[in-house]
C-alpha cells in the first residue's frame, strides 16, 4: 500500500498521454465540472450512434488522477449504450466506496476487476480527498448524459 | 539561525512529526492560547455589557482588555479603532459594504490588485455591481512584485478607495503599503490594507502603514478560529454604515427606525465572539513574548534556505519574487509535469503538509499561466528539518512522476 | 422535580456558589465542551477545505460531521441546510439581506411581531429601508402573547415574509410557530424563525415549525461563542444570495465576475468557526446525553415554582404570561419603585446573576410599559435554591427601597 | 462597604422626589443623553443669567443612582457659571476615579468631600458598571453646555 499503489504505471501513462484529448465537432451532449476546492476543470463532450456512444473527447486541466480517470473513462464507454455506460458509472462509485450496494455482484476483495484499466484507481481509497479528484470525469459524463 | 526551537513544546499537535508548512492557511495553537481560552471559561464567563453581576463584569473586562491588547499591538492610538469580527473575510465585507455602499457611485473606481485573495476580490465586486463603480486592478510584474509604475498611472480623482494586500498568500510579496497609501490618499481615495498575512509574521503599526482600514484574523497569527479584527481610523469608520443589524449596535430602537450607538459598537452586532478574544489576548502575548521581529527575520531565515534548496530540485519552479527583497515566508511552487495536487499528496506521505490549489487567488493564477502552485509557509515552529522534508518529498515526487 | 443535579460538576464556574440566572443572554460551557474543542486544538487542527493532507482532511472531517450533527439535532433532513455562521444575530442578518434583497421590492410587507430581539428587528428594517418594502408589526395580547387574531388579519398578499421569535427572550413566551408557518405559507409568504431562545430549551424539529429559516447561537446551548446556525429549507437557500463574499464560496472568480459554490458553502466565506464547530457538536452531544425533553421539563418546573414564589414578593410584578402556558424559562420582572438595574445589583451582592434592562427588545418594553426589567432565565444547572436566592435578594431589595 | 454604602439615604430621597423635575419653557441650552446598554435616558435644560445658570430642568427615567445623581447635581449647579461648573464636573468625575489629576486639590482619603450631599455617590465607585449610570446625567450636562 501507499503510493506505488496509487501512482500505478496506467495511471501516470493515461495522465501523459491523455486519450480523445480535445473537442467534438457537433457533440450531441456536453457538461463541464469543476472541483472549486482545488481548480481541476473538465469538459466532456459525446456523439451518439442510435443509442451508442459513437465518439467522446474530454477537455480540461488538473491532478493525474482526474485527468487519467477522465482519459479511461472515455476509453471505457465508446461504443457503448446508455444503460451499459450507468452501469459503469455504478460500478466505478462502488470502487470508490461512493455508493454501496451489492446488486452489481462485485468482487468484494476486487469490486474493480470488471473494469479493466481503470480499476487502478481503486489506491485512491486510500486517499479520501483525492477520491473527488478520480470521480470528477464520471460525474461530469453523468452530467452531460442527464441534460 | 535564529533558534525558536524551544517553542515547539508548546504545539503538541507537531509531536507526531509533521512539518506542518501550511500556515498560512492556518496556524497553530500553542498551549497558552488554549489554556487561556479554557482558564476564562472555567472562571469568568458570561455575556458581554449586559449584566450588572460580578461575571458579567469581568467578561466584559477581558473582552475590552482584549480590545485594548489588539490596538496596542497594532500601533492604533484608540482602541475604539479596533473592531472584533468574524476573521479578515468579514472585515473586508464590513469595509466593502458598510463603506463601499454609502461612499461609492456609478463612475467611481475601485482599485486593486491583481495578487488578491478572494476575500478582498468578491466583496469589491458585489459592491461594485450594486454601485455602479467599477473595479479595476493593478497586474504584477514578471518576477512576482505590484507593478507600481501601473499603479500610478491607474490612480486618478474617480479612484475612492485602493485595496491591496498586505503579503500576497501565494507569492510571499510584501507590496510597499505606506508608498502606495500615500499616493492613494493624494488623490483622495481611502486605502484598505488586506493584513491577514502581514499582521502575523511582521510587527505592523497602523499609522506608518497609512492605512484607512486594515483587516487580519486571528486563526493565522496563533490565535482561535472565530475572530478577526477590523481596524479603521476613526474618520473612515465614521463614513460607514453597520455591516449587520442586531442587539448591543444600537443606541435606540423603535418598531421602524434605529439609531446606531457609538464607534466599535455599532460594528459588533449581537453577542461577540467573546471566548475567542481572550485567545486572541493570549495569542498576541505569546507572539510579543517572542518579538516579532525575531519571527520576522526566523521566517526570512527559513525562506532564505527554501529557496536555495529548491532550485536543486529537478523540474521546481518557483513562482513569486525568487530573492529575499520584500517578500515574506510563502513559498509557492510548480513542479513540471507533476500537478500540485499530486505533490501534496505525496508530500503528505512524507508527513510535509502543504497546501495545493489555487489558494482563492484564481485571477492570480490566471496571470500567472498556472492552475495551481503547491505553496509551503513558515511559521514560529518550523526549522530546517522541515525544508529538508519538503525538499526529499519533492525529489520523491519527481522520481515517481519520471521528471528529471 | 427532574433532578439534574449530577450536572453541576461539569460547571466549574459555578463552583464559587453563583446563582447563575442569566443564561437566556448566555449559557455556562461544561467541561466536556471545553475538553472538545482543547483536544481537537491539540491533536487535529488545520484549515478545512483546503488542504490534501491528513490533518486537514481530520479537520475537515470534524468540521463536517458537526455539520451532521446539527442537521441531526434539528431534524434536518438535508445536512448542507445547515449553515455555519457567527450567531443567530448573523443568521436573521444572512436571511434579512441575502433572502429580503433579492426578494423584497416596493409595496410588499415584511410581517414581524412586537416581541422581536433587535437581531430579528433591525436587519429587517434596514432592507425595508432599502428594497422599499415595508415592515408591519403583530402586537401582544395582555397577558403577553402574540395576537394571533391580528396576525391572521395582517396576512395579505403583499406579506412576503413572516418572521417571529420561537420564544421571547423577555417574556418567555413561545408563539404557535406551526400555526403561524401555515398560515404564511397559504398567503405564499416565507417562515422565519428566531430560534436562539427555542433551540436551547426545547426539542426542535425544523419541518415540524414549518419553517423556511431558522436561526440560533451555540453559545446559548452550552456551546462557545463564535458560531451559530442558519438552517434554510433548499428552496429557501436557492432563493438567497450570499451575504459575504471571499474564498471557499466561490465556484470560479475572475478578475470582475464570481460564480458561486454549491450550498452550504456558498454562505460560508473565509475560514469558519471550525473549534468551535467541534466545540457545538460536543455542546449537542450534551444535550442529548440529558434529553431536551428531559431538560424542557427541569426549566417547566423551575419556572412554576418561581412565578408561585414571585407573587408573594412585595411589589413584583411580572411581565409576560404568569401561567406555565406554551412559555419557558424565562420570567422577567419589574418591581414598584425599585429600578431593574437596581434590582441586578442588590442581588448581584448576593451572588444572584440576573440580567437588567431591555434584553435587547426596546420595542416590546415600550409597549409594555416600561422601561427595564429584570429577567431571570433557567436552564440545566439552576435548582430550587436559585430560585430562593432569587425570592430573598429581592426581598432585601423591598427593605432597603421601602418596598412594602 | 457594601449596599448601604451604595444607597445611601439622600440617594434614595433624590430618587424618591427629584428636584429639578420636568422641561424649561424656553431653555438656552439643552441635551440627551442615554445609556444604550440599560436604557437609561436623561433630558438636561439649563436656562442662564448672565454666565450663571438660573434654571435647570432634567427629564428622563432610570435607575436610582442615575436619577439621584443628575438631581443632586441640578441643585448644585444653580447660580454657578460655567467655570464653576467645569470645576464641579471636574471633581464629581475625580471622586468616580474617571479622570486622574491632582490639581482639584481634593482629600484622597475623601474626595467628595468638597461635593456637598453629592459624596454621597462615593459608594458607586465600588460598583464599576454603575459608574455609567452615575456620570449619565453630568456627561449630558456637559454636551448641553458644550453646544
Ligand atoms: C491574503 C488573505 N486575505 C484574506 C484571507 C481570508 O482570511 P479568513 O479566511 O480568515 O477570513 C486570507 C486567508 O485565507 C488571506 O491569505
Ligand atoms: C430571541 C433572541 N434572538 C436573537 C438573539 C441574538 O443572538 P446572538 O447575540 O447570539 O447573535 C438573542 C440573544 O441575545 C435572543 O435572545
Amino acid at each position: 500500500m501507499g503510493l506505488e499503489e496509487l501512482y500505478r504505471e496506467v495511471i501516470l501513462d493515461h495522465y501523459r498521454n491523455p486519450r480523445n484529448q480535445g473537442h467534438l465537432e457537433h457533440p450531441q451532449a456536453s457538461a463541464q465540472g469543476v472541483n472549486p476546492l482545488c481548480g481541476d476543470e473538465i469538459t466532456i463532450e459525446v456523439s451518439f450512434d442510435g443509442d451508442k456512444v459513437s465518439e467522446v473527447a474530454v477537455d480540461g486541466q488538473g491532478c493525474s488522477i482526474s485527468q487519467s480517470s477522465a482519459s479511461m473513462m472515455t476509453e471505457a464507454i465508446k461504443g457503448k449504450s446508455r444503460k451499459e455506460i450507468n452501469k459503469l458509472v455504478g460500478r466505478f462509485r462502488q470502487m470508490m466506496s461512493l455508493d454501496e450496494g451489492d446488486d452489481l455482484g462485485l468482487d468484494p476483495e476486487r469490486p474493480g476487476a470488471v473494469l479493466g484499466d481503470i480499476e487502478a484507481l481503486q489506491g485512491v481509497r486510500q486517499y479520501p480527498v483525492r477520491i473527488k479528484c478520480a470521480s470528477l470525469g464520471w460525474n461530469t459524463l453523468l452530467e452531460a448524459l442527464d441534460a | 539561525m535564529t533558534d525558536l526551537s524551544y517553542l515547539k513544546a508548546d504545539f503538541p499537535i507537531l509531536d507526531n512529526g509533521v512539518h506542518f508548512l501550511d500556515s498560512g492557511a492556518s496556524s497553530q495553537k500553542p498551549i497558552p492560547v488554549l489554556e487561556a481560552m479554557d482558564r476564562f471559561a472555567r472562571t469568568s464567563y458570561a455575556n458581554v455589557h449586559r449584566g450588572a453581576y460580578k461575571l458579567s463584569v469581568a467578561s466584559t473586562e477581558a473582552y475590552e482588555a482584549a480590545r485594548r491588547r489588539v490596538a496596542d499591538f497594532i500601533g492604533a492610538t484608540d482602541e475604539r479603532e479596533v473592531i472584533f469580527t468574524r476573521g479578515a473575510t468579514t472585515s473586508l465585507n464590513t469595509v466593502a459594504f458598510g463603506w463601499g455602499l454609502e461612499n461609492l457611485t456609478e463612475g467611481d473606481r475601485i482599485l486593486a490588485t491583481e495578487m488578491e485573495h478572494h476575500a478582498n476580490l468578491v466583496p469589491w465586486q458585489m459592491v461594485a455591481k450594486r454601485t455602479g463603480a467599477t473595479l479595476d486592478h493593478v497586474p504584477i510584474t514578471d518576477d512576482g512584485r505590484l507593478d507600481m509604475a501601473v499603479l500610478e498611472s491607474k490612480l486618478g480623482p474617480d479612484v475612492k478607495v485602493v485595496t491591496v494586500t498586505g503579503m500576497s498568500n501565494v507569492l510571499g510579496t510584501i507590496p510597499d503599503v505606506p508608498r502606495i497609501a500615500e499616493l492613494a490618499h493624494r488623490h483622495g481615495a481611502r486605502m484598505v490594507v488586506d493584513a491577514a498575512q502581514l499582521v502575523p509574521h511582521t510587527s505592523v503599526d497602523v499609522n506608518q502603514l497609512g492605512a484607512d482600514f486594515v483587516a487580519f484574523s486571528s486563526h493565522k497569527m496563533l490565535g482561535p478560529t472565530g475572530i478577526g479584527v477590523l481596524w479603521g481610523r476613526m474618520d473612515a469608520l465614521e463614513e460607514t454604515e453597520p455591516f449587520e443589524g442586531g442587539g448591543e449596535m444600537i443606541s435606540d430602537v423603535t418598531l421602524h427606525d434605529a439609531t446606531w450607538a457609538d464607534i466599535p459598537h455599532r460594528f459588533e452586532a449581537g453577542t461577540p465572539p467573546i471566548i475567542e478574544a481572550v485567545g486572541l489576548h493570549a495569542a498576541i502575548d505569546y507572539l510579543d513574548s517572542i518579538g516579532m521581529d525575531k519571527i520576522f527575520e526566523h521566517d526570512q531565515e527559513l525562506t532564505a534556505i527554501a529557496l536555495e534548496r529548491l532550485v536543486d530540485v529537478p523540474g521546481i519552479a518557483i513562482q513569486g519574487p525568487t530573492d529575499m527583497k520584500d517578500r515574506g515566508g510563502v513559498v509557492s511552487m510548480t513542479m513540471e509535469g507533476v500537478h500540485a495536487h499530486d505533490l501534496a499528496t505525496i508530500l503528505d506521505e512524507q508527513n510535509v503538509a502543504v497546501r495545493a490549489g489555487h489558494h482563492c487567488a484564481k485571477p492570480l493564477m490566471r496571470s500567472l499561466g498556472v492552475t495551481a502552485t503547491a505553496r509551503a509557509s513558515f511559521y514560529v515552529y518550523n526549522e530546517e528539518a522541515d525544508i529538508d522534508a519538503l525538499v526529499s518529498g519533492l525529489r520523491r515526487a519527481g522520481e515517481i512522476f519520471g521528471v528529471n
